[in-house]
């Protein structure tokens, strides 16, 4: 019942597979309130990401992520790069040392996770943006673990709401990134951001839930 | 998609070869992290700035470097902002002890990887002062979104900034500069066409054959009013109201009046755009004591222009008149 | 079609204002019959230069008034040639005693309506002598023809020959740098998409969304070849090697090379074939000793772009980097 | 069977109208082989000459045509202008001092104007220009009124002439002015300026042949 850093490598694989399918539909839900990059700019982080991933050998959880954010930051740009970046980091601090993971583990990585988004980026629920998926994803794993839920089924659940919040951005007018610039006019349009950010939950939940079950 | 490329995948870095091949006398290219910096970096005892964002803003930043001008500017991807291992590798390159600037264009992504390469840089022991230039009234401002976002300002204000910079001010009289800048410019954008960027393979917005979107920015976002196509006069007008009603420029105000174009906009047309502000301020009492027309921060091959007006003072028409020597911008050298 | 414009019958009187109102420095515009002549004309002394061509190719020809290149411009209606008597009022106001020369674009009516201007202000006693600008590789050159376009060349035989005229050199002198220029320049243009002339309202061809057209005029004349888009490699392969073989250029030459915009092409695609061409001459041994890169003879807002190359010597290159304050070419003051 | 002051004026406000109402096809025809131009350019002037004729109160044949001449040079620019300006200059050196024209003053007109514009551009038949309407129009005006039919119908063989002249561009590879650099591209599009000629002529045939009748 425990992740480990194998599972952590197959997460990160189907995230970067799931960015590389998704990468025109994310770039188009971009066109529509952002600038036409979102998907791009993920694609080639990840790719970057894949590239250094080659030559892990050690079995340290939290360095490995910690990679996957440096390597973010310094392939990503815009503001895609500094907030997965950052996500990426937290997550590394806060598996740093660890060679497996339990569910406890999980829930503390993902609530440093977008901690370091929202201190970082400084958007708040409703603002349209990835805090919209991560934060109801985050809350329904941390309650699913407290309830004593199978892992798998608590990752479903975090999948679960993330999606739900990256549907409810759709109505959402822009507070914060390039959306906030359309005004009213951003309404109607589902945040890229908060679709990628469902990608990753979602990639985690069927890796780390179908590795288990 | 129809451009001059190769792969869209190198449009970056082919660009960066041909700036290193055009320019090795004022500029040197780095690759991997990517900037540009002037050839007689760092300049001891000088005040240095940095600036950056998405390349497809040609020939803003990197045109700018040089001297009177930028030290250094780092291009990101086209429209995505540069990374903090570009902005720190730069800051440590042209830091000549006293005290570096970061102009950083109101974007979120600026900001964010800015703010993390600023705390790099910092934490060994680089001084560095952020400036951030908001001066689109096209956006509304407020404390509860992502604010106003830079853009026509950010070409005077690295070109005022520089010259206080190249006379050996300090730091923080360069930094003030900057801000003096922000406060007294506003811009507002326009655009006839949408861009495409090349890794996106389609326009990023449509546009009917006589539609034109007022209140754009420089990514290719969609402004915030579709209009039926108008005579310039009437364009223009949208545009300088919002300006000069912002700040506001008053009757007797100086101003530096600068029609920038898109990128698909020929020269023509801007001097036509130049004409009817001309005539626009005219009729305020507001009279440009000097003027810049010309594709300076650009959309790719966007169609459109906009309008910046700055309020003049005897230092800031000094430290614009002062001589500057990029590929972007040159005079008095 | 998409303009900032107010009425297509006025762009080019309203351009003129606004140059007017812009350059008011360095030179004032005449109107009725058009022209832009230097404020310091006519200098005493000096040999003058007077050029004009059709508007629409801006900042070609009024942006290239001031000291060090033309005394006075004449501008006509959009891609139509001026009038002799706009060259005539021209001729006048610009001699200083030293004689005129006038640069044409070996175009028929360029041709036609300068040499009537030059038969008038002969007849009332100006020394005036006229130098044909033909450089362009794209058209066969014949004697049962019109022969080949002026292009690209006439920017470079423009600054050269104000450069030589400041020094005060004589008539003859200036007008065999001109012929120099010209026979050491060779041109090739391409175009991504047409142009729309505003009077005409739609554009001049029409390309298909993966076509190019090789071997365009600046008037949006068709080229001799549509061929399918492809690489920008590819392109300027097409475009480099007839000019390289036509004068020829060969291995250990020294040129300048000018990649120009066709008015909606941005920089950064300039960039890129500006690398794309210095590889090019890597690959034939001739070595880049100047360039210039941007939007300097434009066809409105045509997308796509030109290659220039002038073989230098001593004496050219010592012109090219003479002094010039022009609105569309400054350095050196 | 004499041609008034005021026949000449009709027909340069029937040449004026004839371009006015072509102005368009003018240009379309101009955008295949030229630069789109030629409607536009003779339309401008000759509404400049409109403008100057109002206030015309002499009776001289030759000096209004020379008006007209100095008129288009001024105002139409490109190869029209001179090339337009030379002929009507030339008409009106070889009509100077007449208030009246008979069958052959028109037919030495006529000669003079078309050797001026190609003294001005130099082309020959054949070479897809103006010219190719003109000289076969000159020809058979100057034919017919040498065997003596009535000046109307003259006047028609020489549009006639004109007409077929410029449907025999069409096929002609161009060797003078702007679509000449298309080359071989530039067989099967009919001159723009044979174009304006033929309609030079048949305003002529028109306004003096009605009169005539
Ligand atoms: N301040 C912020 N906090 C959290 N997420 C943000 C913030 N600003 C923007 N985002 C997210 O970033 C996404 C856009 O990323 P991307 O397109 O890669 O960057 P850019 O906007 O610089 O082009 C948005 O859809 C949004 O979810
Ligand atoms: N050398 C020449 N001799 C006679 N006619 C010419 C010559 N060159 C061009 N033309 C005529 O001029 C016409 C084009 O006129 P216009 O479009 O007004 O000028 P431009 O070519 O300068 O745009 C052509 O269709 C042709 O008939
Ligand atoms: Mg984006
Ligand atoms: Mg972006
Ligand atoms: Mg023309
Ligand atoms: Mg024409």
């Amino acid at each position: 019942m425990t992740v480990t850093h194998d599972d952590v490598v197959r997460w990160i694989r189907a995230f970067a597979d799931a960015i590389a399918q998704n990468k025109d539909s994310l770039t188009d839900l971009d066109s529509a309130i952002g600038d036409a990059d979102h998907g791009i700019n993920m694609h080639r982080g990840m790719t970057a990401v894949l590239a250094k991933m080659d030559g892990d050998g050690s079995a340290d959880i939290g360095a490995l992520l910690k990679t996957v954010g440096m390597t973010l930051v310094s392939s990503v740009g815009g503001a895609g790069g500094p907030l997965y970046g950052t996500l990426f980091l937290r997550l590394g601090a806060a598996a740093a040392g660890k060679e497996e993971l339990t569910d406890e583990d999980w829930v503390a990585m993902v609530t440093a996770g977008v901690e370091g988004v929202q201190s970082r980026g400084k958007a708040e629920p409703k603002d349209k943006t990835m805090v919209d998926a991560l934060i109801p994803a985050r809350d329904a794993l941390a309650s699913a673990v407290a309830a004593g839920e199978p892992f798998a089924d608590a990752l479903r659940s975090s999948a679960a709401a993330a999606e739900e919040g990256m549907r409810a951005t759709i109505p959402l007018v822009a507070r914060k990134g390039r959306a906030s610039y359309l005004g009213e006019r951003s309404a109607g349009h589902q945040d890229p951001g908060a679709t990628s950010s469902w990608l990753l939950m979602r990639t985690a939940a069927e890796t780390f839930g179908d590795h288990m079950e | 998609m129809k451009k001059l490329i190769n792969d869209p995948e190198n449009v970056v870095r082919e660009e960066l070869s041909g700036i290193a091949r055009a320019h090795g006398d004022r500029v040197e290219v780095h690759v991997d992290p990517h900037y540009i910096v002037r050839t007689d970096a760092p300049v001891q005892g000088k005040v240095a700035l940095v600036s950056g964002g998405g390349s497809g803003h040609e020939p803003m930043h990197g045109g700018f470097v040089g001297m009177g001008m930028l030290d250094a500017a780092c291009p990101g991807e086209v429209f995505t902002s540069p990374t903090p291992d570009q902005m720190e590798a730069a800051t440590k390159a042209v830091d000549g002890g006293a005290g570096v600037v970061h102009i950083v264009k109101n974007y979120t992504g600026d900001v964010m990887n800015f703010e993390m390469a600023a705390e790099l840089v910092r934490s060994e022991g680089t001084e560095v002062e952020s400036v951030l230039v908001d001066d689109d009234v096209a956006v509304q401002d407020s404390l509860y979104t992502a604010g106003r976002r830079g853009v026509g300002a950010t070409v005077l204000m690295e070109k005022i900034a520089g010259a206080a910079a190249e006379q050996r001010r300090p730091l923080k009289e360069v930094v003030d500069l900057c801000r003096k800048v922000n406060d007294n410019a506003r811009s507002m954008g326009m655009a006839l066409t949408s861009c495409t960027v090349p890794a996106a393979g389609k326009p990023t917005f449509e546009l009917g054959d006589d539609e034109v979107e007022i209140g754009i920015g420089i990514h290719g976002e969609p402004g915030r009013q579709r209009l039926k196509l108008a005579p310039v006069h009437d364009i223009v007008e949208m545009m300088a109201t919002p300006i000069v009603d912002d700040l506001p420029f008053k009757s007797g105000d100086q101003v530096l009046a600068f029609v920038n174009g898109m990128g698909g906009t020929p020269l023509i047309e801007l001097y036509i755009v130049f004409n009817e502000l001309a005539s626009f301020l005219d009729g305020r009492g507001i009279a440009i004591g000097r003027n810049l027309i010309g594709p300076y921060i650009t959309s790719l091959e966007m169609q459109g222009c906009s309008i910046t007006l700055l309020k003049l003072d005897d230092e800031l028409t000094d430290l614009w008149d002062a001589p500057v020597n990029t590929p972007g911008l040159r005079w008095g050298v």
